[in-house]
């Protein structure tokens, strides 16, 4: 049995050459490369589960309250959903382009088309932190504290005690889906969409306002109204020149109903978890991107970056489900 | 299932090369039916049908993407067979969760909005 | 296949140099906390839930401790408030679930045999398994947590509203059940990976080892269930944390939701404790009887179905929570077709005993055991499936007997897979007697424990009372004796495994006489387990080995010689 | 918990006495899944003992006498015929259970509310009581609702069984065929008291029960006379009363109008708009604190001068007249004539000070 104590040592000198990436429990590229796919996609099918409760969710709430949706969804600006939508898309394109290289073993392009993956993911991100703070401002919020207030009235009960606690509770919230927008491409991105509300008159006046300067919200929590105070003011008088018309006052309808919140709790549920599945995919593609730099990905291995490539596509395919679902309804 | 190792000679040692026009392609025509899904929504009103329309466009953008960003198109057909079972039993949990909630969406009551209206009021048909 | 493994498997483990197998290959913590070896991850997952049962066990003593006596309305029972004895019966099925009985035989046994049976070297992906045990290490951490801050008092399935508005720590158990869940998952998508890529070319899927059909069965559930259970778990969260009226009929949510989303995966989680067992059983009741697995392909088919059947059952929780009269029916008729495999699994066993050589070693009798409780516990879940007599007995102790013998069926054959591999994990044998009085003693106090409990329950006892109508008392103070009877030979048990490792003789390659491949390699097996690849046999023909009356232990025979042999006789 | 239930006679071995129409089909069907279980078991376990014993290896070693590996048409068979049974278990419990579902048109309601931990009975007449009380042989149709968590009402007697599910009705219907006291009880874990909420089931004897009714509202026990000074000064009445050999064990269930009133104000949802501690809510109600004999103006102009009758008014059709700066939004509760005074007292006690 000597013998058994030199094969215990064998698996790494096995009869075929051993690649240094092969790990020693398989024993051809092909079966490690096969095994990692068919593991990330049973990965992905839970993670189509995971999501699928929230779409049951979705689905009960909006056959009980038909009408809670149809108003809920008039808070969302849907140009700004496209918008993430086509970003979205975009970088999904350069992931997958990513693989294409990385099988090309063209490791310039590689880096590249990651880096473009990244800067679409923090897009995505600081719009998404737009719209938060936005709703965060005006109330528009989940349950008991769904209170929806144009933007210069906000201003005008900051003392309001459960208000405070609306705000920080919601940048408790905000705060992780922002963490992307203290880069300088969302601020720069957003300016486009927040120049396009600025028109609307439904589409609410403040995006600009945290757009502009990203991290002030989350310092003053509980009176970061008052900071955003003249913008807000200047856009709301803009509001109340429109409202002149005799267009329905959405704020005021959903003040009184009793279940529009519910849209909203909807919404941040489903947009949350999608936030944090992109936050997840952020970090992914750094690591990729520091392997990939590194050299690690050529046409012989490259399973990381397919592997990775496919996550990120779910996050894609996800929103591409909510944009409708939330925006459009 | 192709053995993976056996490809063309431009072809990657594991898996497969899909050409980098194919994937130009699909994002175009993804963006096409998201501004196409855009339209419909906001300029065609189809009443109740809209909705279903969206996720029609939603689920054919989720196609394009799986078979060609995700190259299930090209991958071990097992791989496939692995998400269509995921959305199958998706299907199946919110189809008999809802068959549920519709039952019973007349027996609901608000205790602050309609003070204890009039109970069930028509019985419900318990043939199933 | 050459003579050479034979010969090589045929060497009696005694002279194996120590230093040699994968307990003693490398020392010190580091060695184990960041080991990737599926074998000694097994290990790790063994002994803890081996403590949380113990742990799990002296809550559910404590529960039956305080019900002996009625009590008075309002009034507490000496020590035990009302408040106390339903944190007794919460965390008992908090531990035992999540923490025990899932994981039980998958994560713990799973691990160590499952890449063994197949002839590999590990687990698909090792630094996910290792990753999976720290997910249910944290589970394990938030849920003492919580017990820490005080306990939790929502029963074990948190059904909101009242898990949304006690004021007990129920975010920690929450969040740690969650924890768990993704554990079970990555276990599981890591064996179905496993069985599919590193099944060697020769072994196809009618020659595994039924056991790996199984366990690949409850992979499929941990993986399409679990994440609905994780996200009902996040809702729950969401919903004490920053109150988003999900749940809460006030603000137009619907409480019922979480019982849908609950038992979506709850109840295929009973399948994912009861399949592994039965793959389990189909190895005991051959190895000691000696005799081929009766319809291979029967049983195989029926681990398939009865995961299949597993996701469309659920709503028979829910006859009695105004569900709708056609759901109800759906759902009442599928649930019996479960019985279907069930009923077949069970002949099939039977079938395998006829014209055996039944060996009464520990853990054969806990898989005669499992026989005789899966029975009960199968049986009377035809009262339950029943949609009219099931309004009468849901929530009655009824339910928690029929569950407890379907549940405690998992843990008997738990410990009956724990004797049977302990040689090969451990190298020792235990003390076959202690075993024995063990496995006898626990599961008779087991039987007085519940059947007492079914007798109550049908007469109209509610679960989760702590004061209780006079009229009950014999049958609780039946129940109670059973429970200490029955901790009391579990506690033998563990006297025997913890025995078996100061005094227990080393163990033979091959104590039992098993041919599926782990029992080709040393016990304990090699840091890579295999020192040649193991040839790939019908893993119930048990022509491939002899007795061998020096060792009391078996050999696989050399092929030249098995050619003499005329089947079916020595 | 003194009266224990199931003390009868005719209970059989396994189930509580059958006390109302479906009992007897449920303990059929669960007799007939009982005595096919039981074969199964015992043919199940005993060939399982004899195997033991028979085949029981004597030698270490010793191999099997044979290694037959399957035989697929018994296979098949086993398979199939446990079926048959299957399916008619399952027809007996679909049949039994629509039969529990289908309520006869001509039922008696009563409404019921549960909450943390204590079911209230509200007769038709309005009249709320601890107890559960029917007629017996007349179908009896329970509407009930919980006020806070998921309760769950239970009559073994009666094998019937409804979670009470907050936000929604639930219904449960009966027929009890048998005169006597059963017990009510929780079967949804609902908490701490969980195991104490449980109420009594009296089911009287035909043509009984609306005796029972009748004097079931303490007021209604009260002669014309005793009423008016009951309403003239309650408590002074109670205190009076409360000992009195023929109506005092009913003073004594006596509640202050105004009392019985603020309960109302809760469970009718005034709550929801009407504030009691003077705070005004613009876009809601007005507070009730100082609200009897103010003067309200209204949106056309006219004012009246709040009392009985314009409190009836604005609870019996709250849209009739509105009061000036508030918009239409009240609801139209369900109460009662005696619910309405006992919100008007209640109304009437909140003096501004």
């Amino acid at each position: 049995m000597a013998d058994a104590v030199q094969t215990n040592a064998q698996p790494h000198a096995d009869a075929h050459a051993h690649p240094s990436n092969l790990q020693h429990h398989f024993d051809t590229p092909a079966q490690q490369f096969d095994a990692s796919k068919f593991g990330m996609w049973l990965f992905l099918s839970t993670e189509v589960l995971f999501f699928s409760g929230l779409f049951l969710f979705y689905t009960v709430v909006r056959r009980h309250h038909p009408d809670a949706f149809a108003l809920g969804s008039t808070f969302l600006d849907w140009r700004l959903g496209a918008i993430n939508t086509l970003v979205l898309i975009a970088s999904s394109l350069t992931m997958a382009l990513g693989v294409y290289f990385a099988q090309r073993s063209m490791q310039r392009a590689l880096v590249f088309c990651l880096v473009l993956t990244l800067i679409g993911a923090f897009t995505f991100m600081g719009i998404k932190y737009i719209e938060y703070s936005h709703k965060i401002h005006e109330q528009i919020v989940w349950g008991k504290w769904f209170n929806p207030t144009r933007g210069h009235e906000a201003a005008e009960h900051e003392n309001a005690a459960p208000h405070g606690e609306v705000a920080s509770q919601q940048d408790a919230e905000a705060a992780e889906p922002a963490s992307g927008s203290h880069e300088p491409q969302p601020a720069a991105a957003s300016a486009a969409p927040a120049a396009a509300i600025q028109s609307q008159p439904t589409a609410a006046s403040t995006d600009s306002a945290p757009a502009s300067e990203p991290a002030l919200p989350i310092e003053q929590s509980g009176i970061m109204m008052a900071g955003n105070g003249p913008s807000g003011l200047a856009a709301g008088e803009e509001v109340e020149e429109k409202g002149e018309e005799p267009e329905l006052d959405t704020y005021a309808l959903a003040k009184q109903r009793k279940d529009v919140h519910l849209f909203l709790g909807v919404y941040f549920c489903l947009t949350g978890l999608h936030g944090i599945h992109v936050l997840a995919g952020i970090v992914m593609i750094i690591c990729l991107l520091i392997g990939a730099i590194k050299g690690r990905y050529n046409s012989d291995y490259y399973t990381p970056i397919d592997v990775g490539g496919l996550y990120w596509h779910l996050v894609d395919l996800v929103w591409i489900f909510l944009f409708p679902l939330l925006y459009l309804v | 299932m192709a053995d993976q190792v056996q490809h063309g000679s431009d072809q990657p040692r594991v898996g497969h090369l899909v050409p980098w026009t194919t994937l130009l392609l699909t994002c175009f025509a993804l963006m096409c039916l998201t501004v196409l899904t855009v339209y419909v929504a906001e300029y065609v009103d189809l009443g109740r049908f809209n909705i279903w329309l969206a996720l029609i466009i939603a689920t054919l953008k989720a196609s394009l993407v799986c078979l060609y960003f995700m190259h299930l198109r090209y991958d071990r057909s097992f791989n496939a067979i692995v998400l269509i079972v995921a959305i199958l039993t998706l299907m199946l949990f919110i189809g008999l969760a809802l068959l549920d909630t519709n039952s019973y969406a007349d027996e609901l009551y608000r205790p602050d909005w309609d003070n204890f209206a009039p109970a069930i009021t028509q019985q419900r048909d318990l043939a199933p | 296949m050459s003579t050479l493994d034979a010969s090589a498997a045929a060497l009696p483990a005694a002279d194996l140099p120590a230093g040699d197998n994968y307990l003693t290959c490398d020392r010190g913590f580091k060695s184990w906390a960041f080991t990737l070896d599926h074998k000694r991850i097994g290990v790790m997952y063994l002994t803890g839930i081996l403590i949380f049962f113990m742990i799990g066990g002296l809550f559910a003593l404590l529960v039956r401790t305080s019900l002996p006596v009625p009590g008075v309305a309002g009034q507490a029972k000496g020590p035990i408030t009302a408040e106390l004895y339903n944190k007794f019966f919460t965390l008992h099925g908090a531990i035992m679930v999540f923490i025990v009985i899932i994981p039980g035989i998958p994560a713990a046994l799973g691990n160590f045999v499952l890449p063994l049976m197949l002839g590999a070297k590990d687990v698909a992906f090792p630094r996910i398994n290792l990753m999976s045990f720290y997910f249910w290490c944290a589970g394990v951490v938030l849920a003492l947590t919580s017990l820490v801050l005080g306990g939790v008092d929502t029963g074990w399935t948190f059904y909101t509203p009242y898990s949304t508005t006690t004021n007990t720590a129920v975010i920690p158990v929450v969040a740690g059940a969650f924890m768990l869940g993704f554990s079970s998952i990555f276990t599981g998508l890591n064996f179905i990976v496993t069985i599919h890529k590193l099944r060697p070319p020769e072994m196809g899927w009618f020659k595994m080892p039924l056991l790996l059909w199984a366990i690949y069965s409850t992979g499929i559930v941990q993986i399409l269930a679990t994440p609905v259970l994780g996200i009902i778990l996040l809702l729950l969260i969401v919903e004490r944390a920053v109150g988003i009226g999900i749940f809460d009929p006030a603000l137009g949510g619907d409480p019922v939701l979480f019982q849908h989303f609950f038992w979506f995966y709850s109840h295929p989680a009973v399948y994912i404790m009861i399949l592994p067992a039965m793959g389990v059983m189909s190895e005991l009741l051959t190895v000691f009887s000696r005799r081929h697995i009766f319809g291979y392909s029967f049983i195989a088919y029926s681990s398939v179905a009865i995961a299949v059947f597993g996701f469309l059952v659920w709503g028979h929780h829910l006859f009695v929570s105004g569900q709708s009269n056609l759901l109800n029916t759906i759902f009442s008729a599928i649930t019996f077709s479960v019985a279907v495999p069930s009923a077949i699994k069970v002949f099939n066993w039977l079938a395998t005993l006829y014209k055996g050589s039944i060996n009464l070693k520990t853990p054969m009798i806990y898989a005669l055991g499992f026989i005789w409780i899966f029975g009960i516990g199968g049986l009377t879940g035809l009262f339950l499936g029943t949609l009219a007599t099931d309004v009468h007995l849901h929530d009655t102790y009824f339910v928690v007997a029929h569950f407890h013998f379907v549940m405690a069926g998992t843990i008997f054959t738990f410990f009956g897979a724990v004797h049977y591999w302990w040689p090969k994990i451990m190298g020792k044998m235990y003390n076959e007697a202690l075993g024995r009085w063990g496995a006898m003693l626990s599961m008779i106090g087991f039987n007085i424990t519940f059947l007492a409990q079914f007798w109550m329950g049908s007469l109209g006892m509610p679960r989760r009372y702590f004061h209780y109508d006079p009229f009950f008392q014999p049958y609780h103070v039946a129940s109670t004796i059973g429970a200490y009877i029955m901790g009391f030979g579990f506690l033998l048990t563990m006297i025997c495994l913890v025995h078996s490792l100061f005094r227990g003789k080393r163990a033979a390659a091959n104590p039992w006489g098993g041919v599926t491949l782990e029992w080709r390699t040393a016990s304990p097996p090699p840091h890579y387990n295999f020192d040649r690849t193991p040839p790939v046999t019908d893993p119930y023909d048990f022509n491939l080995v002899r007795y061998n009356a020096d060792t009391d232990a078996y050999d696989f025979i050399p092929a030249e010689e098995r050619v003499a042999v005329p089947a079916g006789h020595h | 918990m003194n009266l224990t239930l199931l003390a009868q006679s005719d209970r059989t071995i396994f189930m509580p006495e059958p006390a109302s129409t479906i009992a007897g089909t449920v303990d059929g069907i669960f007799y007939f899944i009982f005595y096919v279980s039981l074969f199964f078991f015992v043919l199940i376990v005993g060939l399982m003992f004899f195997f033991i014993v028979r085949y029981r290896q004597r030698t270490p070693g010793e191999g099997p006498k044979t290694q037959i590996t399957h035989n697929t048409p018994l296979e098949i068979l086993w398979s199939v015929l446990p079926t048959f049974l299957l399916v008619a278990m399952f027809w007996l419990g679909f049949v039994g259970f629509l039969d529990m579902r289908t309520v006869p048109k001509d039922a008696y309601e009563i409404r019921v509310d549960a909450k943390k931990w204590t079911w209230e009975f509200i007769y038709p007449n309005g009249i709320g009581h601890p107890e559960l009380h029917v007629p017996v042989d007349r179908p009896v149709r329970l509407v009930m609702y919980s006020q806070d968590v998921i309760h769950s009402c239970y009559i073994p007697a009666f094998r019937v069984k409804r979670d009470v599910v907050p936000g929604r009705y639930s219904e449960l219907w009966f027929t009890a065929n048998k005169v006597g006291e059963y017990r009510l009880v929780c079967a949804e874990y609902c908490g701490e008291g969980h195991s104490d909420m449980f109420a009594k089931v009296v089911v009287h004897p035909a043509g009984t029960f609306e005796d029972w009714l009748a004097t079931a509202d303490p007021l209604s026990a009260l002669s014309d006379e005793q009423y008016v000074e009951f309403m003239a000064d309650p408590q002074a009445f109670i205190d009076k009363y409360k000992d009195d050999p023929e109506i005092g064990e009913n003073v004594q269930r006596l509640k202050v109008p105004a009392l019985l009133g603020k309960a109302l104000y809760e469970k009718k949802g005034c709550s929801q708009c009407h504030t009691i501690d003077g705070t005004d809510l613009p876009d809601k109600g007005p507070t009730w604190k100082g609200l009897f004999g103010k003067t309200e103006t209204f949106s056309d102009g006219s004012s009246v001068v709040v009392d009985r009758d314009y409190i009836a008014e604005s609870i019996r059709e709250p849209g009739k007249r509105i009061v000036a700066g508030r918009q239409n939004i009240m609801p139209k509760p369900r109460v009662s004539d005696r619910e309405l005074r006992q919100i008007v007292e209640f109304i009437k006690s909140l003096q501004s000070d």
